[in-house]
């Protein structure tokens, strides 16, 4: 049996979720193996000159009677504006399932999600997947403003969503970190989870070393291949330079050589 | 049906398409997507006589249908590869080949006799090409006297078969073809990355830790084709190509201008199943143009 | 406003921004589509002493973000330029450069002698890197004692600015440039195209009819910004940066790489506008990172 | 003023004429510059790590009043094909007009036009503006099959026209060279014009040599400008080696130096 499988998808849904984010929903004609939140995708982006290697991007959902797997991406250059621009009914390659995911809570344990722009795709797929009581999930969403944060009303259900912009549009103003549940409960929780831009999870990991408190963020290192062949992805840690589409790209933060 | 079997020196491959060293792991990857011993070879990730780190991050940059890597020999070294790696892979039903990298020519003796020891390895790859290190790599690659040196002293104590990789950085590929010939090479095998360099220009900084950096990919392949070419005018030892070889007409454009076999490498990272498909393009090609062996192409190039 | 302009050794550039040579005619062609005064200056197609026909068609084949030519300077010779084009193209307000061809350091001499006449000629561009010509060109390019013998005796009686123009088939382009430096080259220009091949697997034969040709295109950028920043480590004399340049972004790596100024080729095969594109380009990049100067670029690649 | 014009079209229509031909109806938003038959277009196929140079195509038929240039595309390699899949409503960006057309005939002059394969395209342009007496234009036209032959209904009004098929399907069976046209009443033409594959105007080219017959065939060499710059597209002349793109793509055969 193959672990990992290369295979065309069909875009089935490609929208804009708010400003800056896509969702991008693919089916496949074969039942999809198990996805761990964190786990990632990688993604052939075709027909054009300019865009030579793939494109990982974080599950965010999967629909297992479907078979779909949907992404929010998020247009950051040339790659990901080509594949927002692909139209549903077209099909697309995909390497998956990559990477290891987040450790799962285990019952009982009271624990902070935290996510910033895509970032906030894998932290909604561990909501829903982490089999706490809702009441011990808790998340906290970041972005600039209002308009930039997506709509989580299907999501209300497996969590307390607190949210911040930076320009004080929706929830608390300033960064993830300003937050009052941050800035006040940070202990009352057993495991932080963080996805999000650099500083931000630089920020979370900071706080999170301080309070000692179990802490996993995703990172995002440039990747050639995906899948352990190449070693362009690597991140020093304790364990030396490990690449993260294989050892990560979640990463616990005791693990990580970060100057914070 | 046609035969696509390729011998170089003693050793017997199945079909002449390999994986490139540095692009391939260590064979257990691929395994994740296919039985790997559908492969001619596996070449396996450079390895050093001691553990090294690699260059920092960002270690890979795209380019124009190519990419730059600076991954710079990350590897274990050899003891850990014959402690943990080798006893997990060494009973895939292919070739595999060791990529032996030094800083020293003593390093590159050490290596290679304790590769020596390792029964299923098949043959040693001598890298004397690799731009993304400091000392020794492209530095032996690039005149005569280092190529010969190193190839010579390698020669002395390897007793399996000796390919050497050749850089391609250099003015003349024949010069450096015919000297590790002369000193005993079985075969050569090219060509490794171009020094190459990229730059974000609104940042104003290279998007290399080392500024430098190895080009690969299609971009790549006239160069290389050419190199094959000339280097199958001026030596007798069987050639492997490497460059860029994207499917199976690229793998056969090699073959024509000389290659025994070819490794695939950066077409890896598209798409883990390009080798098998080249492997199946062969064949076809083959049937297509009524010839029965490997043989039939190799240097068959109407001028 | 930004200021665009550009100093080689006495010459003002409006721009930095200069066609090719052998991709850009005499100019007239370019005219066609817009006012070539608006370009920094234009590289005229390669001059030899007489008439040559170049070699045989096929000609080019289209690579993977690239193109391999085998031209082989066709031209009319010197005389015929003088007599036919140059009354023609005198009167563009621009910089007019001759690429100066030749098989033996005679004909480079003699073709320097006849353009040093012709007034409107701003400079020479000394072309000891074409890879196309069986005698000469990138003979003379490829090696220390051959790039000096060149430069040397045309330095001897250039009168007008002299621009030398590096292969990049070699292994160390720093050696070079400090050899034509040190024969008085005023500037050097990298780099010439890379000896490449090309091959019709179906029917087992080369695309060029020369065999082998050389590369063009963003698939040598990297190799080529990488030549240019080692080149501007080495020699202290302005560098002209060429490979592979299709944008303003790709222009401003080269100058921050160390290019005084540059010019664009193969990018005019596919839209003649491009080198008008890049001058708006850099014009743009320099208001909105607040530069006043090209000097605020050359060789700013922060490390 | 300008003499050549880089442009972005809008294809208006992307439709297959036949087997192995397609149409393509592009329109300019600014008056089209006079086009003479035999002159082409060179294109601009994106979207492609593939496709690195444009690709010349003679012009078909224009339309002054609608700013419309018509292309007769025959798939042959990975460019051609490209262009055929682009949809209507999508914009390419042509360099045009380029080369020189074929000679206008003179009053009263017969003349025989010779088109194979995508060359009848200009073979068609050439009938509609020779300004003749239509008694005076005929045209042999050839094809594998009658299904790779395209309706000529609208130019009936233009001229005379005979077909060949190779297997006979349609017209004659044989070559446009073995027609009964050509094989019998050459003579009595003052003009022959020639469009198509190279083995084809090879032969016509004999003929008219061996007739002393005023002739023109329009080539196809490989091009990587188009309009000059780049000296690859090359033909032997007794003028020595001229471009194709600037000084033809028509030539009188007598300045070419064809074995023949
Ligand atoms: C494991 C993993 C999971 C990811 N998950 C998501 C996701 O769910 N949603 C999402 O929108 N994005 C995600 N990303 C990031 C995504 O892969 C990049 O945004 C994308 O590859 C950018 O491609 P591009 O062609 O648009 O940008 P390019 O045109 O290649 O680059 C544009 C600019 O962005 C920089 N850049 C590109 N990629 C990265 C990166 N990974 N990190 C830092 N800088 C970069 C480049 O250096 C350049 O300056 C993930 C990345 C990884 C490694
Ligand atoms: C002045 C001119 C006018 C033309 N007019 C038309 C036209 O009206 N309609 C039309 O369908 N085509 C026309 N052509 C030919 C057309 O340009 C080619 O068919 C096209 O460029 C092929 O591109 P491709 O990418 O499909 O083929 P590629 O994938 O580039 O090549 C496929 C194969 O065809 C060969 N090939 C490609 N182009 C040519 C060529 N020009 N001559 C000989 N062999 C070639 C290649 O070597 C290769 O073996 C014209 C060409 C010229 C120069
Ligand atoms: C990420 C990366 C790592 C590489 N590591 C090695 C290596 O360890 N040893 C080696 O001999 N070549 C190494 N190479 C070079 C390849 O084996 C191959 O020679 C080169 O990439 C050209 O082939 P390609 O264009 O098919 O990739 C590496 C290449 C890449 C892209
Ligand atoms: C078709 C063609 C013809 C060329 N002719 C000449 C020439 O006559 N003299 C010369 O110095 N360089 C010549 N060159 C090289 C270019 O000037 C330039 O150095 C090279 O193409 C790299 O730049 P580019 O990638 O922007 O094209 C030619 C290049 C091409 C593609
Ligand atoms: S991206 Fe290749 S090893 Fe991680
Ligand atoms: S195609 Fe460039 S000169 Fe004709």
């Amino acid at each position: 049996m193959s672990l990992k499988e290369v295979q065309n998808l069909v875009i089935i849904e490609n929208t804009p979720l708010n400003a800056t984010n896509f969702l991008i929903r693919l089916v496949s004609i074969k039942p999809l193996p198990k996805f761990v939140p964190g786990q990632f995708v990688n993604v052939e982006i075709n027909n054009s000159s300019e865009i030579f290697l793939r494109r990982p991007f974080s599950v965010f959902e999967i629909n297992y009677s479907l078979n779909s797997i949907s992404l929010i991406v998020k247009i950051l250059g040339r790659g990901s504006k080509k594949l927002t621009e692909i139209k549903a009914g077209e099909s697309v390659n995909l390497i998956f399932p990559l990477g290891k995911g987040f450790t799962f809570p285990i019952p009982n344990e009271r624990i902070l999600l935290i996510g910033g722009g895509s970032g906030v795709g894998p932290m909604l797929f561990l909501a829903k997947e982490s089999g706490l009581n809702p009441d011990n999930v808790h998340l906290i969403l970041g972005a600039k403003s209002f308009e930039d944060h997506i709509n989580i009303d299907d999501y209300r259900q497996f969590g307390n969503f607190y949210f911040t912009t930076e320009d004080g549009s929706l929830g608390e103003r300033g960064f993830v970190t300003q937050h009052s549940v941050f800035q006040n409960k940070l202990k009352t929780f057993d495991k932080i989870y963080a996805c999000g831009p650099d500083a931000m999870m630089k920020a979370i990991a900071r706080e999170a070393k301080k309070s000692n408190i179990f802490c996993e963020v995703s990172l995002e290192n440039l990747m050639a291949c995906g899948f352990g062949v190449c070693l362009c992805c690597i991140e020093p840690t304790v364990r030396g330079n490990l690449c993260v589409c294989t050892e990560g790209p979640v990463f616990n933060i005791n693990d990580l050589k970060w100057q914070i | 049906m046609a035969d696509l079997s390729v011998k170089i020196k003693d050793l017997d491959f199945k079909n002449p398409v390999m994986t490139a060293s540095g692009t391939s792991g260590f064979a257990e990857e691929l395994n994740d997507f296919y039985d790997v011993s559908k492969l001619g070879a596996v070449l396996l990730k450079g390895i050093t006589l001691k553990n090294r780190d690699g260059n920092a991050y960002p270690r890979m940059a795209e380019t124009a249908s190519g990419m730059l890597n600076a991954v710079g020999l990350q590897n274990k070294g050899v003891d850990y590869f014959i402690q943990h790696i080798y006893p997990r892979i060494k009973d895939y039903d292919t070739h595999l080949i060791a990529n032996v990298n030094g800083s020293t020519v003593e390093e590159y003796i050490e290596v290679t006799e304790k590769v020596n020891e390792l029964e299923r390895i098949s043959a040693i790859e001598l890298n004397i090409s690799c731009p993304n290190v400091k000392e020794g790599g492209m530095l032996f690659g690039i005149s005569c006297p280092g190529a010969e040196a190193v190839t010579r002293e390698v020669r002395r104590v390897c007793t399996k078969t000796l390919i050497v990789k050749l850089s391609p950085n250099v003015t003349d590929i024949t010069e450096i073809a015919k000297a590790v010939e002369g000193q005993g090479a079985d075969s050569v095998s090219l060509v490794n990355t171009f020094l190459g360099m990229a730059i974000d220009a609104e940042k104003r900084i290279p998007l290399l830790s080392t500024i430098t950096g190895g080009l690969s990919g299609p971009a790549i392949k006239p160069i290389a084709l050419r190199m094959v070419w000339q280097a199958y005018h001026a030596v007798k030892i069987p050639i492997i190509g490497i460059g860029g070889i994207m499917n199976a007409a690229d793998a056969i454009e090699f073959m024509l201008a000389g290659a025994a076999a070819v490794q695939v490498g950066t077409a890896i990272f598209k798409d883990p199943f390009i080798p098998l498909q080249i492997i199946d393009g062969i064949e076809n090609y083959m049937k297509r143009h009524g010839l029965n062996s490997i043989n039939d192409i190799v240097g068959k190039l109407a001028l």
